[in-house]
């Protein structure tokens, strides 16, 4: 078994006092058309926390979760990562934050190892260390063999195994993980669980959504329980959910207080 | 002579359409302000910020 | 009421201004009266462009502060410019048959250009339709109007150029639209024309930003209900479940 | 690394990928091509068997069927990237989007300056244009209306890509806005098939260059907030 490595993004100086919160987020609600994905959630993770996110479909887990990745932007609401306005400086938070997608956001004309490079270039590595960065990816998610086919012929099985090694070659302090287990047989479910328990040791925050309950439970400090769009139920260490302000409509909206 | 007929059709589409897309923004603001007023009647939280003019 | 006001200073100076270049200011000795088209044609085409400016003004601004209401400023330009921008368009038409015996004169590159422009800012209308968040359309709807706004006066030079490098346009530039000798009544008769249409569109432009607000009001206005409404059924819902056992 | 170095180094790996998955995924280029050239017979059909006109018609028509073509091109290089999320995820890399819109506009004009170099030789035997002699000139002015194309169709392709109907808007926000660049192609292509009687022809390559230049300016500063949901 090759030697996993896990690449680490320094955490912003808190100079003074305790750290600021991994994920702070403030009434997120997020429209979609003419329905609510997300009503307001409220939640506070400490840095490296592994957090569960269950709940049934529908419940807003993966709005959520996009939200957290900077991919959309919340209707309504703040967010703050590390300390960092989120919706002011997305840029600085997409240097911190990996996700995992239910799209693999793979190239199907390119091969699995053109595919990592190309991500591994698009994440910082410069010349010589993206080869060596990509293929150990590879290998560590069991695609070696086979990292020379197109991602086309890929199973879905497989497309999440490269998907994993893109969480690989980035350099997060916070990861996102939408359904990590789904359509992976049972070394690949083993895969993930090794890997948030890589994750966790080296103190990177991690909110994990998933319908294995038991799976992604056994390796989490905490739950967090969303139904219908908000917050139903917290339970564990690290997480707390605050208050909702009540809605208010605002006439003038400059950026980052009501969206 | 015949110029005369260019020179009304000019006149006439043109500050005619200008008067009637002013009528129908009065009535379109008309509308929307009316509309706006019964939702924050309706809601509870309502501010009572003034729509101006 | 400040805007009331407007609207009827507006209408007076429109109606003062049509009726001295009907009825005051002496035919064009070469072009007769279908001269007077024109002063109601160049002062439409000049504010068009100059509507089609603030929205690309105001679409900058909203990409640097993200505050709606320039957004708002936006759509006003774009809406009164298409509008104006078609009645240059016909006016051109209506001075053109007389005067050139055609209404469409390929040849003359502001005609060209203002069609070209008409369709751009046409497209500008139409796209923002297809978008609903406010800010998603509006941060689009910005690079549309100020690509759309880099675009004129290249569409200009190459339409000038298009007609022939080395001759000069015969009815190119502002200053030629009268006859180059024109007497001062016809200078007069053009300025208060735009004079009182500046007015008129000035009114329009603050109708329709009021109007566009409005509108994004009641839009938020349901946009919060429809997360109050989520919030309202979670409560009723896990209340059932307390009480179901 | 400089901030320079590393944002032509991010530009070239995304036009690298994007040349790799056209040449692989080659039906998508075949047939881009095959209907520009489709394009170019049937306008044949439509100016009737005059040989002359068709002549005369011929830089026209050339640059008529690469807007054709070009618009089908520039919508697959951004529907590449919609197919399985890929798109969201070059949004969340934590890159400069100048890069980005560098990187998708040089694949673009590469892709547009394959298509006007196979539809050349395609005008030249269909109207019986004689092209050969004047390659040079040609060859400057495929070029640059390849390259202004694409920095208008990147930016509005990514602009629409995302959009209902966008195979409707795609085209009808962009065709207004390349009418100049098509003229100044158009009357470039005919000074240079008649040996440049005027000596216009350098102007008209000036204003593509100075549409090229104005373009890629305003793409690469507002490609950013069209990524962005």
């Amino acid at each position: 078994m090759p030697q996993t490595t896990i690449y680490v993004a320094p955490r912003l100086g808190g100079a003074h006092g305790s750290p600021p919160p991994a994920v702070d987020t403030d009434g997120l609600a997020r429209l979609f058309g003419r329905s609510a994905a997300l009503a307001g959630v409220s939640l506070r993770i400490e840095a490296g926390r592994t957090v569960a996110l269950l709940g049934p479909n529908g419940a807003g887990k993966t709005t959520l979760l996009r939200i957290l990745a900077t991919a959309i932007r919340p209707s309504f609401g703040g967010l703050f990562i590390d300390g960092v306005d989120a919706l002011r400086h997305p840029e600085i938070i997409r240097t911190r934050v990996a996700y995992l997608s239910h799209a693999s956001g793979m190239y199907d004309d390119l091969t699995a190892s053109e595919n990592l490079r190309f991500a591994a270039t698009m994440l910082g590595w410069s010349g010589a260390e993206v080869g060596t960065v990509a293929d150990r990816a590879i290998a560590e998610v069991g695609l070696a063999p086979v990292a020379d086919d197109r991602v086309g012929t890929f199973s879905a099985g497989m497309r999440k195994r490269l998907a994993l090694a893109r969480l690989l070659v980035a350099r997060p302090s916070l990861v996102l993980l939408d359904e990590p287990h789904a359509a992976l047989d049972e070394d690949g479910m083993a895969l993930v669980d090794r890997l948030l328990g890589l994750w966790h040791e080296f103190g990177i925050t991690v909110v994990v959504a998933s319908h294995q309950a038991d799976r992604v439970v056994r390796a989490a400090d905490a739950t967090v329980r969303l139904h219908g769009g908000l917050v139903a139920e917290v339970s564990g260490s690290g997480v707390r959910a605050g208050a909702l302000a009540p809605v208010i409509p605002s006439y003038a909206t400059p950026l980052g207080t009501i969206r | 002579m015949s110029d005369v007929w260019f020179v009304i059709a000019g006149y006439g589409v043109i500050l005619g359409g200008l008067a009637g897309y002013a009528i129908a923004l009065a009535r379109r603001l008309a509308r929307a302000r009316q509309a706006s007023l019964r939702i924050r009647g309706e809601a509870e939280s309502a501010t009572t910020a003034d729509l101006g003019e | 009421m400040k805007t009331r006001i407007l609207g009827f200073t507006a209408l007076v100076a429109v109606a003062a201004a049509t009726v001295n270049g009907l009825f005051i200011v002496p035919a064009d000795l070469n072009q007769g009266d279908a001269q007077r088209i024109m002063y109601v044609h160049v002062a439409s085409a000049w504010l068009a462009y100059l509507s089609f400016g603030v929205t690309a003004m105001a679409g900058i601004g909203y990409l640097v502060r993200r505050d709606l209401r320039l957004d708002a400023v936006a759509l006003a330009g774009a809406e009164v410019g298409v509008m104006l921008t078609a009645f240059a368009i016909w006016g051109g038409m209506m001075w053109g048959r007389p005067v050139w015996g055609v209404f469409w004169q390929w040849e003359d590159p502001r005609l060209t250009t203002t069609a070209l422009l008409l369709a751009l800012y046409a497209g500008y209308l139409l796209f923002r339709r297809l978008t609903d968040d406010p800010h998603r359309r509006a941060a689009r709807a910005a690079v549309v109007g100020l690509i759309a706004a880099i675009d004129i006066p290249i569409v200009h030079f190459s339409v000038i150029w298009w007609r022939g490098l080395h001759q000069g346009p015969t009815i190119g530039d502002p200053s030629k639209i009268l006859n180059p000798s024109a007497p001062p009544l016809f200078v007069l008769a053009l300025m208060s024309m735009l004079a009182a249409f500046t007015l008129v569109w000035g009114y329009l432009m603050v109708r329709r930003y009021q109007l566009a607000r409005t509108e994004w009001e009641i839009e938020e206005h349901g946009r919060l209900g429809r997360i109050s409404a989520a919030r309202r059924s979670f409560t009723t819902e896990s209340m059932a479940e307390e009480s179901a056992p | 690394m400089s901030a320079l170095r590393r944002n032509a180094t991010i530009a070239l790996a995304i036009a690298r990928k994007d040349a790799l998955a056209e040449l692989r995924g080659r039906q998508a280029v075949g047939s881009t091509i095959f209907f520009a050239a489709l394009v170019l017979l049937l306008f044949g059909f439509a100016l009737g068997p005059d040989s002359r006109r068709l002549a005369e018609a011929a830089p026209g028509l050339l640059w008529l069927a690469i807007v054709f073509g070009g618009l089908l091109t520039v919508a697959r290089l951004h529907q590449m990237e919609a197919d399985d999320g890929a798109l969201e995820q070059l949004a969340l890399y934590p890159v400069d989007r100048r890069a980005v819109y560098a990187g998708k506009a040089l694949a673009g004009a590469g892709a547009m300056l394959l298509l006007g170099g196979l539809l050349l030789p395609v005008v030249a035997i269909l109207y019986g244009v004689p092209l050969g002699a004047a390659w040079l000139p040609l060859a400057v002015t495929v070029i640059l209306g390849s390259v202004g194309f694409a920095a208008v169709g990147t930016a509005y392709a990514g602009l629409t890509v995302r959009m209902r109907a966008r195979e409707v808007m795609l085209p009808l926000l962009m065709l207004p806005i390349v009418a100049p660049l098509l003229l100044a192609a158009v009357k470039a292509t005919v000074a240079a098939v008649a040996g440049d009687p005027f000596g216009e022809l350098g102007a008209w390559l000036q204003l593509l260059a100075g549409f090229d230049i104005v373009m890629l300016i305003a793409g690469g500063a507002t490609y950013g907030f069209l990524l962005e949901d």
